[in-house]
């Protein structure tokens, strides 16, 4: 009971993305098979490992906006260190990471330290970090190493390497999220910052860690982009942190911070994931408005059939 | 105490004085063909379209809430507007009417899942978002509708006293909503909503009322502001108007001091922020600055803006100038 | 004990703008003292208390802890160092769990990372101490205020401080927690720490304090041994004069007979045991029970706060707060931060808030202006201004004006829920007169207090409230009755 | 089922194929609906394949390659005979291309170069050169200038192929003219909206100097011209304005005497997609790339040709 009470909101978007998911396979010819569904999760990869990182940063009861653009900036970064300068794989994925981490650590210093909105810090880091990956390299960047292209090809079972990538993190960041106290830290930030303040808990080094965070999930995210797409690419990031926000709030995730969990956030990638697929898809539609309308429209009800069956199974819960 | 608008319009009067002295052709104001023309003239109108989403913004955001989809309202109003005009030959007042008739219906879309069925309101408004543009496009076959429709024109770039229209109209809606915010109870409402809903609940407020009115407020500046775009450039644009132009709006809204966590309505400091934006968008053109720098630079002026109005540049001003004092 | 103090302040300065919240304040506490902390409402009591522990920077004085100077630089900070706060305000995180809001900082661990199991047993054990059996798995914020207030005094006292300062830690507890807190009390100080101690319930405080330190208006009284200050020299050294009486006058408690101007029939939600409830015209009726005994509960059923599953408010379903208060009551809840104040908003602007309606659509400035005025003259609200943001308020002035937002309504029944939490006597006083006063002019009041005296000393009638159930009504009664009544002793009640 | 559904309705009119042959199905993955260059490119092959009986099944990918990709994975799923690909962006296609042949499909892709390794991941490309028509805009402006003039700028989107090309191409010709200098060169998103902001802008600050506007599309143009007619600055005489794509606007602007060129860039690839689909399942060699044809058109012939236009 009380298991069921505590994940209410994820297990009810798991029981609707099922039904979604049934409603879909009985609908398309094939669509219920492991190969589709795997699809799934390596096509929605770099999405999900920026939302993870996103999780984490609106558990502490702020935003993200630059992920796009720090995803964009470290995929044409890996670009033109292995095709202009001829690094390592290793060595540029290593470098494209601690400059997304730095990015996002000194997005939460300035945001801590001087008090402006994590809204317009991260909005301000968007523009800046994307006029910075255009003076890096104007074009997208195709990525053809053969180091690079032996790793993009790799699967590990029936699950490609960007699949894997975000499944472990997804299981990092449920660690990291339940089981150490940084984890704790990060809700207790989210629940009441005055409060977690005067409970003693360390909300300075909370918060800029929680931004490096996402700053490292944002650059590892353009990483498997690379993987996926043999590209640094600046085009796939625009738009990516509404996305990204919308995965983790459809997920169970409280905009205000403090309630939600990383499972949620799975769910939220699958289920964004399934809706546009569907629709863009299998359905086929031949209207981009009329296929962003069905979008809308299944993305609303999603949330609406959640909103349902949490109160279904958790009763009317005090009102207060 | 400093006026709650001292540092924005500092912001403002120092990025007026830079480009007056260095950049070339930024003070000419010429009277021609009973119209003012010249730069600061076009900061007004411009920026017109992102001074009313402003406007309605700073509504919702004082409430609370946040619209994300301002902009996709924009596409689909101008959309509306013109194809009646055009495609069903309906005069220029019903265009107008019924395209603020959507967008009206929008925002109480938007307010009413917002306030009856509890739905975060960042994730109701990007639903609508990704509808609303959806709906224009799906309305306009996904053309773009071109229209010589001299009337309709008019509120894009009609003249009024030597000014222009849009200029006017922003104005008249800023004074509106500031007289009903501060010379009715509905400021008062809004803000104690925004600050406790709980407690709003408890002291008798129309809580959902109050949400529902603030996002359709919003909602029809947006739809205004469609229409401006639209007659601007004579085309109804489904594809591109209005795109990201919340960013912008919320940006202003930021600019000018509300917070985003509600609480607070501060509509001048908006329309001085949607100011500060243009401004600085048409001073980067005028230069010639390439659009990788525009974005560095833009990052890094917003940044100083917003830490102008925080407590710890209060400290450091105030330990540089100890004589100031209070 | 030793007259060596572990933690000293000398001639501490603070001030804020437009107000100077401390001018040349002392104060110690000793090892194995506890030291209470007195004063009226913005007297600077909690002010003080911040700086001692780190959360503002004073601009003036020494502090010295242990013989060392003290700066401390954040709360946390202070903790590490030996002082352990529970804050005037609730400052606990409402989302997560009981258990973890315990445990938060210092989790129990194994290899593999936070132990659960373990915290969840910690938690229980430490919560027993005070006879608290909850599901620690729960979200706080799902609990009442005097469970959360609880679960923040079991968290300061858990941990290995050498001096713990609680800010008005009984202000929302009964009777028995009261209790069993002194209890804790006296033990600590056994062992030997420092304990600050700050209340405004007179009895408590001679209860288990050595020393009285007593703040008026952020100046320095003086600190005195307890025993040898009478109750009357302390309060008049708080009040900085000598109070005209101490206890208000007492009600005349005849049986009521006014015309009726609430009757809620069946009301009932999940849990929740149906009742009846009438309150005539000038009567006050209080509600009396242990904590979690379903009084706030209640009240909020009646004021359509919360949605009741059946039943009606003079033969309506009530509807919500709004159509009750359209109906002449007002509700004064018990959680101000959370449900009593918008924070960002002038005095002004939170007083005038419910009484807006009837003053109309248009705001006149002037009109809110005098009516703010007033209030504040009225009820002695502490504040440098009407336009000063309630937040910046102390707790008791927070009250109060929260009171006055109903009192400027004018309606005809008050549902008040603990009005007197966090209000020095002095002003407990003025709203005792001012329920009497009410009651006295025909305006009803429903009056929830978790001082018992102060029920049975207001009301002409008192529901007793057990277990989420209301099991009697009591007339003409005595404070052990209803103490039998409230512990269940009594053979049931027939209906 | 909504697919079975699809395949059984029998395939109206004329061009039916012999009915026992099976229906050709391909699978078409646009970019979106962005303009109304986009939206006739998608009328075309869609138009083209009712009319000759095939199936298609459209994918539209709302910008996003990440979504092209999935539709890509879910065509050679349905096993579907030829794959035409409009691409997002130039990169990243190696993987799914690689799934595509090793299933045999072949791959068409229109309108944009891809850039890959291995150029037998893709059977042929049909577009146009979006550096080819920055040249010949640039050699036609130098002719009509004369070889001086000082040129402003509306580039397409950031980091945009087209923008790139189209400007790399101008840059290139105009090499041999030492005379024509672009002055000034801001990106305009492609969009009217941002045309007339940014030539207002321009105008504000170098009134005198414009004596030509080279623009990455109409539509921008078509706002470059607003502003200079509100600026009363006589586009198409005083300043002379070329822009790209021919959309039937730029041919009224034409008409009006206010633009004076325009290079086509043409969508409507649909009956050249298809008789190339044709050949290459005949198994016939088509060239690697087809290009479509792309020509100038002036003022003096926009009045002929607008009747024509269908975009
Ligand atoms: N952050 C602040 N900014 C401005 N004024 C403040 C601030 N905090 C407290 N004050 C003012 O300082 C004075 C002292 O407040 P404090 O909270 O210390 O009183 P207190 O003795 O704890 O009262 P109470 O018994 O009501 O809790 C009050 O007048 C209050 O308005
Ligand atoms: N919807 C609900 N579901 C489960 N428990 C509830 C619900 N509503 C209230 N409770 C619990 O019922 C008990 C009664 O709460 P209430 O706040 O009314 O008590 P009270 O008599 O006012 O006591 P106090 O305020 O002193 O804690 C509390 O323990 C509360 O947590
Ligand atoms: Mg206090
Ligand atoms: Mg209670």
């Amino acid at each position: 009971m009380s298991f069921l009470r505590k994940h209410i909101t994820v297990l009810a978007g798991l029981l609707a993305y099922l039904v979604l998911y049934a409603i879909a396979a009985a609908r398309y010819d094939g669509f219920l098979s492991l190969p589709v569904f795997i699809n799934f999760l390596s096509n929605n990869a770099v999405l999900g490992i920026v939302a993870v990182g996103m999780t984490f940063v609106i558990l502490s009861g702020g935003i993200d906006l630059s992920v796009g653009a720090v995803m964009s900036f470290s995929s044409v970064l890996i670009g033109v260190l292995i095709m202009d300068h001829q690094w390592n794989v290793y060595a540029a994925v290593g470098a494209s990471l601690v400059c997304g981490t730095a990015l996002g650590a000194a997005m939460g210093a300035i945001i801590h330290r001087t008090g402006i909105k994590p809204f317009i810090v991260t909005l301000a880091g968007m523009f800046f970090v994307r006029g910075l990956a255009f003076i890096i390299h104007l074009e997208s960047i195709a990525i053809a190493a053969p180091q690079h292209t032996s790793i993009a090809i790799m699967r590990v079972g029936p699950l490609p390497v960007t699949a894997v990538l975000f499944l472990t993190f997804v299981a990092v960041a449920w660690y990291v999220a339940v089981l150490t106290p940084f984890g704790r830290n990060v809700y207790a930030l989210g629940g009441g910052e005055e409060a977690a303040m005067l409970m003693g808990l360390p909300v300075q080094r909370t918060r800029i860690a929680v931004y490096a965070v996402s700053g490292f999930c944002a650059s590892f995210a353009g990483a498997a982009l690379t993987f996926y797409l043999s590209s640094g690419s600046h085009l796939e990031g625009v738009g990516m942190e509404l996305d990204a926000i919308a995965t983790v709030v459809i997920g169970g995730t409280l905009l205000a911070g403090g309630v939600g969990s990383v499972f949620g956030t799975l769910v939220g990638v699958l289920m964004l994931g399934l809706i546009l697929t569907s629709i863009t898809t299998y359905e086929g539609m031949m209207s981009s408005g009329l296929t962003r309308v069905a979008i809308g429209a299944l993305l609303l009800s999603f949330v609406m059939l959640q909103k349902l069956l949490t109160r279904r199974i958790a009763g009317a819960g005090r009102a207060t | 105490m400093r006026h709650r608008n001292f540092w924005p319009l500092v912001a403002l009067a120092a990025l007026l004085v830079f480009n007056l002295i260095f950049t070339t052709g930024f003070a000419r104001v010429e009277f021609r063909d009973g119209r003012l023309f010249g730069t600061l003239v076009d900061i007004f109108q411009n920026g017109a379209p992102v001074m009313l989403l402003a406007v309605g913004m700073t509504l919702v955001i004082a409430l609370g809430g946040i619209d994300l989809s301002v902009g996709s309202v924009m596409a689909l109003s101008g959309a509306v507007a013109a194809l009646l005009m055009t495609e069903h030959g309906q005069s220029v007042p019903v265009g107008v009417l019924a395209a603020l008739g959507v967008a009206l219906l929008v925002g109480a879309i938007n307010g009413a899942l917002v306030s009856y069925a509890s739905v975060q309101p960042i994730i109701v408004t990007l639903v609508t978002l990704v509808m609303g543009r959806g709906l224009a496009q799906a309305l306009t076959q996904d053309q773009k509708i071109r229209f010589e429709i001299p009337a309709f024109e008019f509120i894009g770039n009609g003249t009024v006293l030597g000014l222009p229209f849009p200029v006017l109209l922003v104005a008249a809606v800023a004074v509106a909503v500031s007289v009903l915010l501060r010379r009715t109870a509905t400021g008062l409402y809004i803000e104690a909503m925004g600050g406790n809903p709980q407690a709003a609940r408890l002291c008798g407020l129309r809580v959902h009322v109050i949400r529902l009115m603030a996002f359709m407020a919003c909602a029809l500046c947006a739809g205004l502001a469609g229409l401006i775009a639209a007659a601007d450039i004579k085309e109804a644009d489904v594809a591109n108007a209005g795109l990201y132009l919340e960013l912008d709006a919320i940006l202003a809204v930021v600019l000018g001091g509300t917070s985003l966590t509600g609480g607070r309505a501060n509509l001048v400091g908006s329309l001085i922020g949607a100011t500060f934006i243009q401004t600085l968008t048409i001073m980067l053109q005028m230069r010639g600055v390439i659009t990788e720098h525009t974005l560095i630079i833009k990052a890094i002026v917003a940044l100083s803006v917003c830490y102008m109005q925080t407590p710890s540049f209060e400290r450091m001003v105030r330990r540089l100038r100890p004589a100031e004092g209070a | 004990m030793s007259t060596e103090p572990i933690l000293a302040a000398k001639g501490v300065e603070k001030r804020f703008p437009g107000v100077h919240a401390l001018a040349g304040v002392n104060f110690e506490v000793r090892a194995g003292e506890v030291h209470a902390l007195m004063g009226q409402n913005g007297a600077g009591k909690s002010t003080l208390i911040k700086i001692l522990t780190g959360v503002y920077a004073r601009d003036g004085g020494t502090i010295t802890f242990e013989g060392r100077d003290f700066r401390p630089t954040s709360p946390g900070d202070a903790q590490r160092q030996g002082i352990s706060t529970t804050y005037q305000e609730l400052s606990l995180i409402p989302t997560l769990t009981v258990a973890e809001n315990l445990c938060l900082g210092r989790a129990p661990r194994r290899w593999y990372g936070i132990d659960w199991r373990a915290m969840r047993r910690k938690a229980e054990e430490t919560l027993a101490t005070f006879d608290l059996r909850i599901d620690v798995t729960q979200p706080l914020g799902t609990l009442s205020a005097a469970v959360q207030q609880l679960v923040a005094i079991a968290r300061a006292v858990q941990t290995e401080a050498r001096v713990i300062i609680l800010d008005e830690p009984t202000s929302s507890l009964d009777a028995h927690e009261t209790e069993l807190l002194l209890g804790i009390i006296g033990r600590l100080k056994a062992r030997g720490l420092g304990i600050v101690f700050v209340t405004h319930f007179l009895d408590q405080v001679y209860r288990v304090s050595d020393r009285i330190t007593v703040l008026r208006n952020g100046t320095f009284v003086g600190t005195y041994e307890a025993s040898q200050l009478s109750r009357l020299d302390l309060v008049s050294h708080m009040l900085g004069k000598v109070p005209e009486e101490l206890e208000p006058a007492l009600h005349e408690h005849p049986e009521h007979q006014g015309t009726p101007v609430l009757t809620a029939q069946g009301l009932e939600r999940r849990g929740f045991e149906a009742f009846d409830l009438t309150i005539h015209e000038g009567e006050v009726l209080g509600f009396a029970g242990l904590l979690g005994s379903g009084r706030t509960e209640a009240a909020r059923l009646l004021f359509g706060a919360d949605h009741a599953r059946s039943g009606t408010v003079n033969g309506a379903v009530p509807k919500s707060p709004r159509h009750a208060i359209a109906q002449g009551m007002a509700f004064l809840p018990e959680d101000r931060k959370a449900e009593g104040i918008f924070p960002d908003l002038s005095v002004r602007e939170n007083i005038a808030i419910v009484v807006q309606r009837k003053l109309g659509f248009t705001v006149s400035r002037a009109q809110q202006d005098a009516l703010a005025q007033e209030f504040v003259t009225k009820l002695g609200i502490k504040t440098p201004h009407i336009e000063q943001p309630i937040r910046l308020l102390s707790g008791g002035n927070q009250q109060k004006v929260i009171l006055a937002r109903w009192l400027a309504y004018e309606p005809r029944l008050f549902i008040l829920d603990e009005p007197t939490r966090g209000i020095d006597v002095g002003a407990k006083g003025e709203i005792e007169r001012l329920i009497h006063q009410l009651s006295q002019k025909g305006l009803s009041v429903l009056f929830i207090s978790a001082a018992l005296e102060e029920v049975l000393r207001l009301s002409h009638r008192i529901a007793v409230f057990r277990d989420r159930k209301k099991v009697r009504e009591l007339t003409r009664t005595t404070l052990p009755e209803v103490m039998e009544v409230i512990a269940g002793e009594e053979p049931p009640h027939a209906p | 089922k909504q697919q079975s559904q699809e395949t059984a309705t029998p395939a109206p009119g004329g061009a039916t194929p012999p009915a026992a042959q099976k229906k050709l199905s391909v699978g078409f993955s646009q970019v979106g609906a962005e303009s109304a260059w986009r939206t006739a490119e998608t009328k075309s092959i869609r138009g083209e394949a009712e009319k000759r009986g095939v199936d298609l099944k459209f994918a539209d990918a709302q910008g996003k390659q990440a979504s092209q990709i999935q539709a890509l994975t879910s065509f050679i799923a349905q096993k579907v005979d030829v794959i035409v690909l409009a691409p997002v962006v130039e990169t990243g296609w190696e993987v799914v291309l690689t799934q595509a042949k090793e299933a045999k499909i072949p791959v068409i892709l229109v309108d944009r170069g891809i850039k890959v390794s291995d150029e037998s991941l893709y059977t042929t490309l049909i577009a146009s050169d979006f550096v080819e028509e920055g040249r010949m805009a640039a050699e036609w402006l130098a002719k009509q200038t004369n070889g001086k003039a000082n040129i402003y700028e509306l580039q397409g989107s950031t980091g945009a192929a087209p923008a790139i090309d189209r400007k790399k191409g101008f840059e290139e010709a105009l090499q041999k003219f030492p005379d024509m200098k672009i002055v000034k060169s801001q990106s305009a998103d492609f969009t009217r909206a941002k045309g007339k902001e940014v030539m207002e802008a321009f105008i504000k600050s170098d009134r005198d100097q414009i004596q030509a506007v080279y623009a990455h599309n109409d539509d921008m143009a078509l706002g470059a011209i607003q502003a200079l007619d509100e600026a009363g600055m006589n586009p198409g005489k005083n300043v002379t304005l070329i822009s790209i794509d021919g959309v039937k606007g730029a041919f009224e602007a034409m008409v009006a005497g206010k633009l004076n060129a325009t290079v086509e860039c043409n969508p409507l690839l649909g009956p050249l997609v298809f008789d190339t689909i044709n050949k290459v399942r005949a198994g016939e060699s088509v060239p690697k790339f087809i290009k479509s044809q792309d020509q100038l058109f002036e003022q003096a012939t926009a009045a002929q040709v607008i009747s024509t236009r269908e975009y």
